[in-house]
């Protein structure tokens, strides 16, 4: 892209001050995202922007989408509310559902505002739970000593009549209260989440955020290296860590811009005469680390985004995709049991046994370490099947935390197809076994393989 | 694009002679591929597949495997000539239209099916296909708001929905949405209501199969 | 017009309140099936519809069953379904029912197959219940055919269709009915209606459109004495409305025969009420005995003499 | 070559350890115990029929990391007891087992030293230390860090010799109780408490369970964590902290004030499990000397002025609550303001 300025940064949505060389872009301009980490190709089709503009790393920060719970009340967030002078201010939270920390520091600032610029006004704060966060359970004493009527209610103790009546109910106490209500709102994923979701090729998130729920991608990370999320594209809670995770995520951006390297040091090539741009490996690939290369028609990885789980392989039909390495290498006619186990929860939970007890847990077994369960094909069983009698498991990751987010389930595909062919045909199916654990579970794993070698090997 | 699904594995086995001593899995690189049913990786598999069960029975027969870019061109068939001359039955994994042109093209070779070919579809998931048109022969999209009722209506209805559509889903399944549901839904969003049923029915269906066995000439390959 | 096409359209242009019913043929060909169900009908009703492979289940033909009916003395109505016969068939077999008395048809598109036990069978579905009413509608008033034939006897048929009150979107299933209506429908039988409410919202758009100006309609009564019939219906068949109200009366009812008799007379008495209701169309299932009961009961007994033409 | 003293060897330490190494900078790490880990070592998986996200499972790469990686010089069983900063360069005074080692020229030094659970204090509550059917939540680690549940299915072994049929955790131990001087709340503590008694509840499908709340906190990444999801659970919530404890032949009675009811109520459980705020470091004090950090008034540390101009940053529970997720991310944030200033790409 000779001539556009690269920028460090671009964001999508809103913005926050930063010395990176940065630019700010409307979800709703943007069209498409190509490249990679440290070389992003944004398209946008607004005036004020150039159509094509190169960043090195991508921020979605969108404000949520606020759903207003009572019908009529106002908004806590928002600042300009009217209080009529004889009535009572009423500020509810936690209705119906428990609203996120961040929502009661807000509300406690209010309260406080309204108890000093109203003073003789009667302040009532009905809540569930009173969730603390950074100070704000200083502001929580400050607001009881300046006279707030705290009225902490249980799910069903509190209903709101259309009228805007407020009934609270517990068995010693009944209060009708009217007045001005200030209502947390319930906070939906930012507008254009979705439309986002396909444009950056980001994995389906939790509660149609754009984030998936796995640990590895805590706090901002969205699975495709170099595009973070915050705020109300990010999930539920993202209030209430904000200035962490602006913190973190700024900090990652400076350390990209310091040098990138490869994640995995394999080398995938997809030869452009096989592929035949079915788009199988764009969309399965958890990392999006896969873009239709135009010259030559073919599907390309990008070295840097790719995280090296290999589902683009095991799942490409015309088998386009190779790599220098096999880690399935000939399997030994031995009739050892084939263990199949991830690098991030097997082996870990392997070595931390081993370090425990003195003991190697995979002794007796042909050992085959994958960087993800999901590189299993179904043509690497079915040839392990055939090279001897023994029995196969294989041990991927609880879901959760499957640091290539869907390698799990992909593999639980794989293995559910393969056991349904071999009952078809009447072999055995019982040789084939997949197993969830995590890296903390080493007494597990030692005492299950263990029982299981007595049971299988002899 | 042409849409499939590999048979049950048992049922190819079983459409193979009980003497079986060699077989060739010929893949389609085509739209077979792009549906995931039968391109190198599923002949493959299904070739690992036959083998250990072979083994397993101990049975002697030599499997090969050989993926060509498409099996509807004879020039593309070329590539499978001495595979082919290697062994008597070749096991296709293309749509219908390739396992007869190979029948066509090797009259004396048995020619098996692993496909059950299904129908013309778009992906709306990945692994996931939905069936869009019937290739009736006469187009009445523009009638329709984009929608086809031939395809998308299980009954082909042309006159507006049975009366046994609920909530925008088909009577016969609730995984089948309605299909003039959603004819009605872009008829609305394109404000073309009104000349919805306006379409001078019934439809002549001779263009469709039922009008006879079809073919189709280029005018500019083949003058009157 | 004095000659009148058929005993049913008759009463309905003298103005009567029509009653209805339904009878399912055997599957199997017994005769004697007809003419049992046929006597403890007659006097009760004033025509009666032999349905044509309902649910698609392989019954004896409706004509031939229609035909064994009417000779004991019943006013028929025989169903043509899109489902099993193109459009061939379906002219040919309306010229074989005219030929044979049969003056009264419905025109209808058809379950499908995968409702009966034949979901292997190849459906048809060539003409609709919209181009079957139309294309009868020509043979009957111009004597052609669809192929643009001239015949030289006529057909002499009284066309009917039906509606569903209850089926979404509204709209549609309404511009639906009317093009019925403009292509020849001179009378409707609704869905069974369980939800009074959803019918008389029907009705009241009917009635803006001048639809029941047009063509008679006949409110679909099914009378049931089941709570688990009321509850498949409600879940399993397409197109049924079934209130829980309902479902939950028939639940307390302690007799639940004298509850459904009831219910029937109920609804009825509710329609009757409606303008632009012409008659109604008794459709039990698994209890076509109760016929007579609802009707007396109903206050619609004993039904008109039709005066020779 | 940037050398970067590091003491703590807990998940912060080594976080930022392994983060800065990767960026080039040499590194050695203090740790006082005998083997690196700190309180995250001997945690256990709390995964039921779905995986909890304690976020357990990142550390252990984190441990392995730090231990292949050769630019990371780590000296165990070593107390750094004093520092001194001359332009610019900190010398660091070690005590290892009775002999003064003394280490010289660190550009930086990074405190993860670290917080103190509330059952390593000597409180007030002797007897709580004896009776067995008190325990912490703390001591569940060990049960969870040897499960044999989830893939060999058998029960999970408690390390008390009777099987309860009821269990009820009580909240804000240690924290949120300006008794023991801690009214900040710990915030780790609900979530934490919850996934342990999903795993009883997994394990014991019959037992009774309860827990008695102030206020339920938002757990970190347990988003979905809500009373009614506890109603769901059948697991009991009590909003109030219990009066009294008295032990009543074998089972032990908590006396609470039911606010709803206006009256006092009693609940007997076999078992009662305490949970464990987070409490400042023993060391903080002697840091913020050392180091010229201020102390917070709960007794953590802040930094007065940024780690870019004094050379000192703080990493993890020592400048305040937080749980395996957060401390983890801010230990990466730590690192990356390391890197930053290092290369003057200022934030």
């Amino acid at each position: 892209m000779a001539g556009s300025p690269k920028y460090e940064l671009a964001w999508i949505g809103d913005k926050v001050e930063t010395d990176f060389k940065d630019i700010q872009i409307s979800a709703k301009d943007l069209v498409a995202c190509q490249g990679e980490v440290g070389d992003f190709i944004l398209t946008c089709n607004d005036r004020n922007n150039p159509a094509k503009i190169e960043a090195a790393n991508i921020i979605i920060n969108l404000p949520y989408q606020e759903e207003p719970v009572i019908e009529g009340a106002d908004s806590l967030l928002n600042d300009n509310y009217y209080l009529k002078d004889d009535e009572p201010a009423i500020i509810v939270q936690d209705y119906p559902d428990l609203s996120p920390a961040f929502i009661s520091k807000v509300a406690l600032k209010r309260s406080l505002e309204i108890k000093n610029n109203y003073p003789d006004q009667e302040v009532y704060y009905l809540y569930q739970a009173m969730r603390f966060l950074e100070d704000n359970d200083r502001l929580y004493e400050e607001a009881r000593k300046a006279g707030i009527v705290f009225l902490k209610f249980d799910i069903g103790q509190l209903t709101v009549s259309e009228d805007l009546k407020l009934s609270y109910e517990r068995e010693d106490i009944e209060l009708e209260l009217a007045g001005t209500i200030l209502a947390a709102p319930e906070l939906k994923p930012a507008d254009q989440t979705e439309r986002l979701a396909r444009i950056f090729n980001l994995v389906d998130g939790y509660q149609d955020y754009l984030q998936l729920d796995n640990i590895y991608l805590q706090p901002t990370q969205s699975g495709r290296r170099g595009v973070y999320l915050l705020r109300g594209s990010r999930g539920p809670t993202a209030l209430t860590y904000y200035k962490e995770e602006l913190d973190f995520t700024l900090g990652e951006i400076a350390k990209n811009l310091t040098g990138v390297n490869e994640i995995d040091d394999y080398e995938r090539t997809i030869d452009d005469q096989k592929c035949i741009v079915c788009y199988t490996c764009y969309r399965v690939c958890p990392h999006g680390a896969i873009q239709r290369d135009d010259e030559l028609n073919s599907m390309k990885i990008m070295e840097l985004a790719c995280q090296g789980c290999n589902l683009c392989i095991s799942r490409c039909p015309t088998s386009a995709i190779e790599i220098d390495h096999d880690y399935f290498t000939e399997a030994d006619s031995e009739d050892k049991t084939n263990l199949i186990i991830c690098e991030n929860s097997a082996e870990i939970a392997a070595e931390k046994y081993n370090s425990m007890t003195g003991e190697e847990p995979l002794s007796g077994f042909k050992e085959i370490v994958v960087p993800c369960v999901s590189t299993v094909e179904r043509k690497n069983i079915i040839q392990l099947l055939a090279s001897n009698s023994a029995d196969i498991m294989v041990l991927g990751c609880v879901a959760e935390a499957c640091k290539h987010l869907t390698g799990h389930d992909r593999c639980q595909q794989v293995i559910d197809r393969i056991k349904e062919d071999l009952e078809k045909l009447d072999l055995n199916k019982d040789r084939v076994h997949y197993q969830r654990l995590s890296p903390r579970m080493a007494t597990d794993l030692g005492g299950f393989l263990a029982d299981w070698k007595e049971a299988v090997i002899q | 694009m042409i849409v499939g699904k590999l048979k049950d594995v048992n049922e190819i086995k079983d459409s193979l002679p009980d003497d079986l001593d060699s077989l060739l899995i010929a893949g389609c690189g085509s739209c077979v591929s792009v549906s995931l049913a039968g391109g190198e990786r599923e002949a493959e598999s299904l070739k690992n597949l036959l083998d250990f069960y072979y083994q397993t029975n101990n049975q002697e027969v030599s499997i090969e495997t050989e993926t060509i870019k498409r099996q509807c061109d004879d020039e593309f068939l070329d590539e499978l000539e001495l595979a082919i001359a290697r062994n008597k039955i070749v096991l296709s994994l293309a749509c219908g239209v390739g396992v007869q042109h190979l029948a066509i093209k090797y009259p004396d070779k048995i020619i098996l099916p692993g496909l059950d070919t299904t129908f013309y579809g778009r992906t709306s998931d990945i692994g996931e296909w939905e069936e869009m048109c019937h290739g009736c022969g006469k187009c009445i999209l523009d009638q329709f708001a984009g929608v086809c009722p031939v395809a998308r209506c299980s009954k082909s209805l042309l006159n507006g929905p049975c009366g046994g559509s609920q909530d925008g889903i088909c009577e016969v399944d609730d995984d089948i949405d309605c299909g003039w549901q959603k004819i009605y839904d872009r008829a609305e969003e394109l404000g073309q209501l009104e000349k919805l049923l306006d379409f001078d029915f019934p439809k002549d269906w001779s263009t469709h199969k039922d009008g006879g066995v079809r073919s189709h000439k280029d005018p500019e390959f083949f003058q009157e | 017009m004095a000659e009148y096409i058929s005993k049913l359209q008759q009463l309905l242009e003298e103005g009567e309140f029509v009653v209805c019913s339904e009878m399912g043929p055997p599957i199997g060909a017994d005769p004697d099936f007809i003419r049992k169900k046929a006597d403890f009908l007659k006097g009760y009703v004033d025509a009666v519809n032999i349905t044509d492979n309902q649910t698609a289940i392989v019954r004896m033909s409706s004509i031939a069953a229609a035909k064994i009916a009417a000779d004991e003395g019943l006013e028929m109505i025989i169903q043509a379904t899109g489902r099993d016969r193109n459009r061939i068939g379906i002219q040919s077999d309306l010229l074989g029912a005219s030929a044979l008395g049969l003056r009264n048809v419905l025109c209808l598109t058809g379950d499908h197959q995968c409702f009966g036990m034949d979901e292997g069978a190849k459906n048809v579905f060539d003409l609709d219940s919209v181009s079957m009413l139309s294309a009868a509608r020509s043979m009957v008033d111009d004597g052609i055919l669809l192929n643009g034939k001239e015949m030289d006897f006529p057909p002499k048929l009284f066309l009917g269709g039906a509606a569903n009150p209850f089926a979404d979107p509204f709209e549609l299933h309404m511009m639906k009915v009317e093009k019925k209506v403009e292509v020849g429908m001179e009378f409707i039988q609704t869905q069974a209606i369980y939800n009074l409410e959803k019918f008389d919202r029907w009705m009241e758009e009917v009635r803006r459109r001048g639809i029941h100006e047009k063509c008679y309609i006949m409110a679909g009564i099914l009378p049931t004495k089941s709570v688990k019939a009321l509850r498949m219906m409600k879940k399993h068949v397409a197109g049924m409305d079934v209130p829980d109200e309902i479902i939950e009366r028939m639940d307390r009812a302690e007799d639940k025969k004298e509850e459904g008799v009831r219910m029937a007379v109920d609804i009825i008495e509710h329609v009757r009420k409606i303008e632009g209701v012409r008659g109604i169309h008794l459709m039990p299932v698994a209890w076509e005995e109760i016929t007579p009961r609802v009707v007396e009961e109903a206050g619609l007994y004993p039904r008109p003499e039709v005066s020779e033409r | 070559m940037t050398r970067i003293g590091v003491i703590g060897g807990g998940i912060a330490g080594s976080t930022v350890s392994v983060e800065l190494a990767e960026a080039g900078f040499e590194i050695t790490l203090f740790e006082k115990a005998g083997e690196i880990g700190g309180q995250v070592s001997e945690f256990g998986c709390k995964a039921t029929d779905i995986c909890t996200r304690c976020n357990l499972c990142l550390v252990d790469s984190v441990f392995n990391q730090l231990n292949q990686d050769s630019k990371i010089k780590i000296n165990k069983g070593h107390q750094v007891i004093d520092s001194y900063k001359e332009n610019d360069s900190f010398t660091l005074y070690c005590e290892e087992d009775g002999n003064e080692k003394v280490y010289k020229g660190f550009d930086r030094i990074v405190l993860a030293t670290g917080y103190r659970r509330w059952s390593e204090l000597e409180t007030g509550t002797p007897e709580i230390f004896t009776d067995q059917r008190i325990i912490w939540s703390g001591e569940f680690e060990e049960m969870l860090f040897k499960r044999r549940d989830y893939l060999q299915n058998k029960d999970l072994e408690l390390d008390i010799d009777f099987k309860p049929e009821s269990a009820y955790f009580i909240q804000c131990n240690g924290s949120r109780s300006p008794q023991e001087k801690a009214a900040y709340c710990s915030r780790v503590c609900c979530g934490y408490n919850y996934r342990i008694a999903r795993v009883l509840r997994e394990n014991y499908p019959e037992l009774e369970l309860g827990i008695f709340f102030i206020d339920m906190q938002e757990s970190g990444f347990l988003t979905d964590l809500s009373f009614q999801k506890l109603i769901d659970e059948e697991i009991k919530y009590f909003n109030c902290k219990p009066l009294r404890i008295n032990k009543r032949d074998e089972q032990i009675e908590i006396a609470y004030e039911d606010q709803a009811a206006g009256e006092m109520k009693k609940v007997k459980t076999d078992l009662l499990i305490l949970s464990e705020g987070i409490h400042p470091g023993k060391e903080n004090e002697l840091w913020s000397k050392l180091f010229n950090l201020q102390l917070n008034s709960d007794g953590f540390l802040e930094e007065i002025n940024p780690g870019r101009e004094t050379g000192v940053y703080l990493a993890g529970t020592v400048s305040g609550p937080g749980d395996i997720a957060t401390t983890i991310s801010k230990s990466k944030a730590v690192a990356n303001k390391i890197i930053a200033a290092e290369k003057e790409v200022v934030i």
